[in-house]
């Protein structure tokens, strides 16, 4: 398969206060980015459950962002800094496992932070781009209908 | 092992003690079985030597959910079982003065599931131990090891082979093996190829039959419902295709994290020879670097994922 | 028809011919775990291997199977229409579990179409055991090393060849079709009835069992299950090593209104084996779990269908993560109920 | 007494004018909040990042405002300003006048197709004139409103009568061109100045430049250029040369400590500000190097020394203790400084950018708007306050909150704010509030158990959504979903018409689910749920999908890519739809009684504001004496009295019948949340029996002590005292009629080093204070001060200047070379004092012989705090300190509900600040007791108890200490009252035993699973 070609399916958790805000700011601000990413909105990054990511993944997303708020910004005070501790175990078993870096990433985007998104969205789509469709950890076919 | 004996029946009456966990004989050549006793009477069935791998911390949690929290139980402790217990009081599994901690020295266990992968599908009769070495004796066949070629692999690298928190200690310490490097394998590994790894775990777990042998002889496995178990939502799915087999064998890492005391017992307990402690102890590994971190040690620290820092290192973060 | 014979050198000649009319399955060793997996060609079967890791029931009876496929469009269904099956080198207690499992998957009244579709195709040719293993009872439960219930074909391997002894109609049918094999001579019939008679006389004496049924009907609140039971892991280490376990779990799997109906294996060991909907469970102790267990095997199965759910393979005992062992169980069953002079 | 009104005026709103109407509405006022700007928010909402957490400063604004906006209790008057205030205290009438905007704001949805069209380019005042905008404009992009107004002076069609191009361009018809200014007078019990501050202009400094030199920037200007969302999108460049700078210089003090031009003042914020600027312009720009070039840093504030010694250490930012002379160009815009050493020696240094810390200062039209309403200002343009009445200007009923009363940081702005709101209460005719809501709607139609009938509406937005997205192919596709009972397109879903719609189709089609396509959640969800209200729906049954700000906003050039994510953004919001249930926001009800823990000054403020405005307050000391830290101040800087002060207010305290005090008591217990404490006392003495209290809300005023000093044999010497020991001795006239004093200051004594790191802020104040009270006595004693950083910030300034002025001696000495205490005599302990130290300007060892030394030891909070905290479930910062909920904008409360905290216990604080704190406190309190019930979050955790077992990880995760232990069952369970739904417990919870409501796991897996997938693979592994 060219890579040209291939046009990933992207899914992005965001925190409400900052993350999804700055994705609103990035529209309201009218900056382009890739049509790749679909969202869930989730009150804090302190929400998401490593399991929705792994799931993600099961279920053939080529990517997943995880964007909450910078450290110190959290509306519920420490919710992304308990995150930030899931999240590096995650990351860190995914990786030693042989998942590609890219696959999972994780960004802080505040609410001021419109470019930032649209920057993070490009660079995280072009990144999945290069790697090619999900093949690792994707439920086969043979049990599952698509 | 007389002195064992002795000492657990003096312990059993002194502490006024309702249940005892410790190990006794098995019934295969190598095994032993644990062991739960209710009167000193029965402390002479008690052994404790190389043969008693399992970790005998679950039993703590099991007897809790069968029988409330309220009596006092001792148990036969090594370094792991010991952290083990500690790791749990501290998750608010059983009240500290309801347990009696023994610890005894440990100069490393058996895995059994490495021992049948020594003999290749046959069986021994008998062994005999001659220092370091062992020799297994079958119907037709005799072998010589190195007694560490059996030893589980958590014990050839355990820094702390005996019970950091005890009320009793019988014996004299043991010094670590030290055999090997604690995080050699799991550096070397991760030299190789992401495709390499990859294709290394799905070959392990594309062996798993879901039987969570591994899970059940975890002490930190005490979920009144595993998640695996779990329908509406139903967290993954539950035949054996290998995207789900790896997810569980993932998130039960995931789980343990920070929790985890590397005492072997999931992968001595797995039937199939899988390697489920690369990945655990990479994630051990990140623990203590990355949160300075290592369960099980003392009653005070607050385990790595219950807490955090503000300037807890982020370079993963975009 | 009498005895046939095949010389080692040819066996793998043999499988190969076999191959082109059959899907294959024999003992394979894979990352260092032995089971019976479809010969691929060029692989090589592991026949002299005591006993494999998993046992056999899979072929007909896999840890999941699909049941049918569903849709917007309506059902599909996923029955077996492969290649017909010859099991190459089953030992006779797994061999035997086939003749237990077939009493619920066949007999009498329903039919499960999964395991016929398979099973109807199937010739199970099975291996004697020269060397039982010291965790092996085949010998309490009326098998033993060279016993031939569930054969169609008995197979005894001395030294330098193989006998191949019809058993069923269908398996000397195949073997009157095979040039490959030659006739066994009165020497190599001599040297099988020995190697029989070696095997057997190398495990020890089974205890008598006829009391084991009558004394676990009066052992239902037994301290005994305790005993056992406070050890257990719960885990389904022997369930799903059993060649007898059947018991089952139908799942759906679904998205976007298409999915599949699987049945998978599930233990009776697990506490949500028999968790109601309500959250009720009857079983809510490992001790109750465990006991179902032997009861099943030892009891009710019996009950129903006049014999021991079990054959005495040994993979339980010697696989338990926690070394129960279900000879000790046995054994302290009967002198429990002796002990009380209930038998 | 007077006719009391419910309504009060308040005036200006930045984030002061912001917190004390919200504060204000939650006690049940109608509140009129006028803003002269087209969008509340102020100065905060200009601000990238905010000191000492670097928090972003809009992330933290943006919900205040919007809740602001959205609150019921307050009425927002954009573009206006006040005429005049008539009438007495409690019936007051004021005069305001609204400037037309020309722009309809009910219609108006903010597409901002208007601005694309209006060919007027304006210079952009929120960005501080670093870009254009049009004449038809929105404030900033997070403007609330978030309506656009147009600029009359500019506006082509206004001024000349042509254009009018944006008119056509709105397709929802907002712009009236036939809008007038309307002067309108407003009902109010009391009235509250929150105007603000000006930045300081530096163009009167000649010798840097600005405006001349185009890299010499403002800092407010150096704000916006760093800031993610400001003119250079945080990229920064010089604006001489449009390149990233190498370096960048800060002078502070610009238009601050400046008696030559009248500013004789500290404007407090510029040290910490400049700190935070170079910290972020570092971690912006790589390999930039950061210098201030200061007179003394001022960091006085919680953990500002912290952020102070991480910007010099960890970031690398210099420091350099100099006024720059004078700033000339190099050629291609780089700067050269020219400054003095503190030796004298002269030097330059080139930077490519030098950021001016320009002070606060009065704005411009104050004094016209005093005059029109009759306050008086001070001699600095702030408003007068009285002695001891922080919050109080010079006309009755009318209270000054922000950095109008004197210069200000956020969090005491806040302060500021939520105190006014208490001052100002007692002059309306505030009832405790019965019921939660403020309007009827229909009985809830109950769903539970019913098949999900899922209404799908998408919203074109005039053309922001249909431009790119097939809006009617979404309709189409949306329809073909499960459970899809009926989808319809609609123009603008939040227009009322449109509004109706929905309530009429979940009527005809019997839905039970509603999902909206259209904007953000985060403005309009409120918005759409209160018609589901209206319709007799949960307002939970919701769920919105948001095609426009992330979708066709975002992909304008790929109408089919967008209109693809649009059909799956909204599958994916019917998925979770079909999950979503009915909840219910739990009723608290609320004891009106508080608990007061600490009787000193702040204790007793808070116990008074409270008692005042008719709430019963159990007031608990553990000495026998109300008083505290007061009872031992018998100075002040000015010629206020502290212990006028003192006794007028334990005689209030002990007059007022709805204050129970107990002295000599302890706190045992206490037990309950939001609304229901239950607190043991117990006297110390003995026999005493303990005692139950019940209440609603508990305030911490538990002061702090000075450090017990064992440094510069203070423990040897007589001649060795603490301040406070020192301003006793003054005050028993001890000095008096004896030969002359040499008395030596050491500042700083255990403070701000290893182990020890914070200001205790008061201290130079106080040597201040008590060597102007002995040069008064004695004007002849020798009186030296040996300090690191004098730190007389805001007003308090003027007095080291005068210090000064009496020939009080400032040496400065280095944390390496402290000062050294010698008794002349090492054998008479009653010895004078030998004071060596090293003169870092002359850079000699000088001696000094004293007869006394007085210590500046260090306040330091009491053990007995971790005890408290513990009981209360609250944290305390790394210096024992309590913690608040947020350093900026929850500067009183805790992350728990219903506990408050003022006073010394928060940090060291003077007299005012602890006033002012306090009567925020007793405000904040007010909000929680002014209602008899208040409404608990409706999406919040629940706990399974089937499931969990009990290991705690959700109590340790919960910043809220909502998730608790119940020790008998040994499980954990949420304290609904507390909880907040940020779902930390449940993503930590293994055994899946803890769910966040609306936000549940099963809802999020439907949402991950609803999406067809391009291709799934066949497994390489099976």
């Amino acid at each position: 398969m060219k890579t040209k070609d291939f046009e990933p399916k992207i899914m992005t958790f965001l925190c409400n206060w900052c993350s999804y805000a700055g994705a609103d700011l990035a529209g309201v601000s009218r900056l382009q980015y890739p049509t790749n990413t679909r969202v869930i909105r989730v009150p804090c990054s302190g929400r998401i459950d490593p399991l929705f990511i792994l799931k993600c993944l099961q279920d053939g997303y080529d990517g997943v962002l995880i964007s909450g708020c910078h450290p110190g910004d959290c509306h519920y005070i420490s919710g992304n800094y308990v995150a930030r501790r899931r999240f590096a175990i995650l990351k860190t078993a995914l990786e030693f496992m042989g998942i590609e870096p890219g696959r999972v990433q994780f960004s802080w985007v505040s609410a001021g932070e419109g470019e930032k998104f649209s920057q993070v969205i490009s660079k995280v789509t072009e990144a999945v781009k290069v790697l090619g469709p999900m093949r690792k950890l994707v439920k086969a076919a043979n049990s599952l209908v698509g | 092992m007389k002195e064992l004996v002795e000492k657990i029946r003096k312990i059993f009456s002194d502490e006024k003690l309702e249940l005892l966990i410790g190990y006794t004989k098995g019934t295969l050549p190598l095994r032993s079985t644990p062991g739960l006793i209710e009167s000193a009477d029965e402390a002479d069935k008690l052994i404790f030597d190389f043969t008693c791998c399992n970790n005998l911390a679950k039993y703590l949690v099991d007897e809790k959910k069968r029988s409330g929290n309220t009596h006092r139980i001792g148990i036969i402790a090594k370094g792991c079982d010991a952290r083990a217990v500690v790791q749990l009081v501290m998750e608010g599994q059983f009240e500290r003065e309801n347990v009696v901690i023994i610890g005894v020295p440990c100069k490393g266990v058996i895995d059994p599931s490495k021992l049948r992968k020594k003999l290749n599908g046959k069986e021994i009769i008998k062994f005999k131990v001659n220092r370091d070495k062992i020799t297994l004796f079958g119907k037709n066949f005799e072998l010589e090891l190195n007694k560490n070629e059996l030893f589980s692999d958590s014990c050839l690298s355990c820094r702390y082979p005996n019970a950091v928190q005890y009320d009793y200690f019988i014996g004299e310490p043991s010094e670590p093996l030290g055999v090997r490097d604690e995080y050699a394998s799991v550096d070397e590994f991760e030299q190789k190829l992401p495709e390499k790894r990859w294709t290394y775990f799905e070959k392990e777990y594309s062996r798993c039959i879901r039987c969570y042998a591994c899970r059940n002889a975890c002490p930190m496995c005490y979920c009144e419902e595993c998640f695996v178990d779990r329908s509406t939502p139903q967290w993954i799915g539950k035949g054996n295709d290998l995207s789900d087999t790896i997810i569980f064998h993932i998130v039960r890492v995931l789980h343990t994290a920070g929790r985890c005391v590397d005492c072997g017992a999931c992968a001595a307990a797995c039937p199939l020879n899988i390697d489920i402690r690369m990945l655990g102890k990479r994630i051990e590994k990140e623990v203590i670097e990355r949160f300075g971190f290592t369960p099980g040690l003392d009653f005070e620290t607050e385990p790595a994922m219950a807490t955090f820092k503000e300037n807890d290192k982020e370079e993963f973060i975009m | 028809m009498d005895t046939l014979k095949l010389q080692k050198g040819n066996l793998e000649n043999f499988l190969q011919k076999l191959g082109e009319e059959f899907a294959v399955f024999a003992p394979v060793m894979s990352d260092g775990i032995v089971s019976f997996l479809e010969l691929r060609p060029g692989q090589k079967s592991v026949l002299d291997f005591p006993r494999t890791h998993k046992p056999p029931k899979d072929i007909f009876y896999p840890q999941t199977e699909v049941m049918l496929r569903y849709g917007r469009d309506g059902l599909q269904s996923t029955e077996y229409k492969g290649k017909p099956i010859v099991l190459f080198g089953v030992r006779p207690c797994d061999a035997k579990s086939f003749i237990l499992l077939e009493r619920v998957f066949i007999e009498p009244k329903y039919k499960d179409p999964y395991w016929v579709a398979r099973r109807n195709k199937t010739l199970i040719f099975s291996l004697a055991c020269n060397d039982p293993l010291p965790s092996c009872f085949c010998n309490w439960l009326d098998g033993g090393p060279f016993n031939k219930t569930g054969s169609d074909i008995f197979i005894t391997d001395i030294d330098d060849d193989y006998l191949f002894e019809p058993i069923s109609e269908d398996g000397e049918r195949f073997l009157s079709g095979v040039d490959i094999l030659k006739e066994a001579t009165e020497k190599d019939i001599k040297k099988a009835k020995n190697a029989k008679e070696r095997a057997e006389s190398s495990m020890e004496k089974p205890p008598k069992l006829d009391s084991l049924k009558s004394s676990l009907d009066t052992l239902w609140d037994e301290t005994l299950w305790d005993e056992i039971s406070l050890r257990c892991l719960g885990c389904a280490v022997c369930t799903y090593s059993c060649p007898t376990c059947y018991c089952f779990d139908i799942q759906d799997e679904s998205r976007r209104g298409k999915g599949v109906r699987i049945r998978l294996w599930d233990s009776c060991m697990f506490p949500l084996f028999t968790k109601e909907g309500s959250g009720h469970n009857p079983r809510p102790l490992q001790k109750h779990r465990l006991r179902q267990r032997f009861m099943h095997k030892f009891n009710y199965f019996v009950e129903k269908q006049g014999e021991f759910g079990c054959v005495g393979c040994g993979r339980c005992v010697s696989l338990c993560p926690v070394n129960i062992d279900i000879r000790s169980f046995i054994t302290s069953v009967i002198q429990t109920a002796q002990g009380r002079g209930d038998t | 007494m007077f006719n009391k009104n419910k309504s009060i005026l308040i005036v200006g709103a930045g984030i002061a004018g912001i917190q004390a109407s919200l504060d204000l509405a939650e006690m049940g006022a109608d509140v009129h909040l006028i803003e002269q700007k087209s969008s509340i928010g102020g100065h905060m909402a200009q601000l990238d990042k905010t000191f000492p957490t670097n928090d972003c400063s809009l992330c933290i604004l943006s919900p205040k405002m919007s809740e602001c906006a959205r609150h019921p209790g307050i009425t927002l008057h954009m573009n206006s300003s006040l005429i005049s205030i008539n009438g007495e205290p409690g019936n007051f009438t004021c005069k305001i006048r609204e400037s037309a905007t020309y722009v309809d704001p009910d219609k108006c949805v903010a597409c901002g197709l208007c601005e694309e069209k209006c060919p007027t380019k304006v210079t952009d005042e929120f960005d501080m004139e670093l870009r254009t905008r049009k004449a038809i404009y929105r404030y900033f992009l997070q403007s609330v409103p978030s309506n656009y107004a147009i600029d009359a002076e500019h506006c082509l069609r206004i001024t000349k009568g042509v254009c009018g191009l944006c008119e056509r361009a709105c397709t929802a018809e907002a712009i009236n061109f036939e809008d007038t200014d309307k002067e309108i007078d407003i009902d109010c019990g009391a009235v509250i100045l929150a105007v603000g501050i000006d930045a300081f202009d530096p163009i009167v400094y000649g010798q840097y430049g600005y405006r001349k030199f185009l890299n010499v920037v403002t800092s407010l200007e150096f704000e916006r250029m760093l800031c993610a969302s400001g003119p250079q999108m945080g990229h920064v460049v010089c604006p001489a040369n449009d390149k990233p700078p190498k370096n960048v210089a800060f002078i502070q003090c610009v238009g601050s400590r400046d008696r030559e031009n009248g500013r004789n003042y500290c404007s407090s914020v510029c040290c910490m500000y400049a700190i935070k600027e170079a910290i972020i312009a570092k971690e912006h720009i790589k390999g930039l190097d950061a210098t201030i070039f200061f007179m003394d840093v001022r960091a006085f504030g919680k953990e500002f020394d912290k952020y102070y010694r991480r910007a010099d250490e960890q970031f690398g930012v210099e420091f350099i203790r100099s006024r720059v002379a004078k700033i000339t160009e190099l050629p291609g815009g780089d700067l050269r400084l020219h400054f003095a050493h503190q030796d004298g020696g002269r030097d330059t240094r080139d930077f490519s950018l030098v950021v001016l810390s320009v002070g606060l200062q009065q704005r411009k039209d104050i004094l016209d708007f005093s005059e029109s309403i009759d306050i008086k200002l001070n001699d600095y343009g702030f408003c007068q306050t009285a002695d001891f009445q922080p919050l109080d200007t010079s006309k009755p009923g009318v209270f000054v909150c922000g950095a109008f009363s004197g210069p200000k940081d956020i969090p005491e702005s806040v302060m500021s704010a939520s105190g006014v709101a208490a001052r100002a209460a007692r002059f309306l005719g505030l009832k405790r509030q019965k019921k939660v809501s403020k309007k009827e709607f229909p009985p809830e139609r109950d769903v539970v158990g019913d098949r999900p009938r899922i209404g799908a509406f998408i919203c074109h937005c005039g053309i922001n959504i249909a431009g790119v997205v097939d809006v009617p192919g979404v309709v189409e596709y949306a329809k073909s979903l499960q459970n899809v009972e009926y989808a319809e397109d609609l123009l603008y879903a939040c227009s009322q018409d449109c509004m109706e719609t929905i309530k009429q189709r979940i009527e005809e089609h019997n839905l039970n689910r509603v999902l909206v396509a259209a904007c953000t959640p985060r403005t309009h969800e409120p918005l759409f749920r209160e018609t589901l209200r209206e319709a007799g729906l949960n307002q939970y049954l919701f769920e919105m999908a948001n095609i426009r700000d992330q979708c066709s906003w975002a992909h304008m050039n790929e109408p089919e890519l967008a209109t693809e994510k649009a059909k799956e953004l909204v599958e994916m919001g019917v998925a979770k739809a079909r999950g979503v249930t009915p909840l219910q926001k739990l009723p608290v009800d609320i004891d009106p009684r508080t608990l007061v823990i600490g009787g000193g000054l702040a204790g007793m403020t808070a116990a008074l504001t409270l008692a005042e405005t008719n709430y019963r307050v159990f007031l608990v000391e553990k000495e026998e004496k109300l008083g505290g830290n007061l009872r031992s101040i018998q100075f002040s800087l000015g010629d206020s009295e502290p212990q006028q002060l003192l006794e007028k207010t334990i005689e209030n305290i002990y007059n007022n019948k709805l204050i129970t005090v107990y002295t000599g008591t302890e706190i045992k217990t206490i037990d309950g949340y939001i609304g229901n404490f239950r607190t043991t006392v117990v006297p110390l003495h003995r026999g005493g029996t303990p005692k139950e209290l019940q209440h609603g809300v508990v305030i911490v005023a538990t002061g702090a002590g000075e450090y017990p000093t064992e440094e510069y044999r203070y423990k040897e010497s007589k001649r060795v005292v603490t301040q406070l020991e020192f301003e006793k001795m003054l005050h028993n006239g001890v000095f008096t009629g004896k030969p002359m004093q040499n008395v030596v200051m050491i500042q700083c004594v255990n403070s701000r080093e290893e182990g020890r790191d914070y200001c205790s802020r008061l201290c130079c104040s106080q040597a201040i204070k008590n060597a102007l009270v002995l040069k008064r006595e004695r004007p002849a004693a020798d009186i030296y001060v040996l300090y690191r950083d004098i730190r007389t910030y805001g007003l308090k300034e003027q007095y080291f200047g005068e210090a000064r002025d009496r020939g009080v001696i400032f040496l400065r000495y280095d944390i390496d070379n402290k000062p050294t205490v010698e008794l002349i005599d090492p054998e008479n302990p009653n010895s004078k004092l030998h004071v060596t130290t090293i003169d870092p300007i002359l850079g000699k060892q000088v001696v000094i012989n004293a007869d006394f030394v007085v210590l500046a030891v260090s306040i330091n909070a009491p053990e007995q705090n971790r005890e408290l905290a513990q009981m209360l479930k609250v944290p305390l910062n790394e210096d024992g300190f309590f913690l608040e909920a947020h350093v900026k904008l929850r500067p009183v409360d805790f992350a728990t509900d219903g506990i408050f905290v003022c006073g010394l216990a928060h940090c060291p604080k003077d007299i005012d600040e602890s006033i002012t704190q306090a009567t925020a406190a007793a405000a904040r309190a007010m909000t929680v007791i002014s209602k008899m019930v208040v409404e608990a979050e409706g999406s919040i955790c629940e706990v399974n108890s089937e499931l969990c077992s009990g290991c705690g990880l959700c109590v340790e995760v919960c910043a809220y200490a909502a998730a608790e232990m119940d020790e008998e069952k040994g499980i954990a369970f949420i304290n609904e009252a507390l909880c907040k739904g940020c779902g930390a417990c449940a993503a930590s919870c293994r055994s899946g035993a803890i769910d966040l409501k609306g936000f549940t796991n099963e809802q999020i897996f439907s949402a991950i699973d609803s999406l067809e997938m391009a291709e799934i693979l066949q497994h390489s592994g099976t």
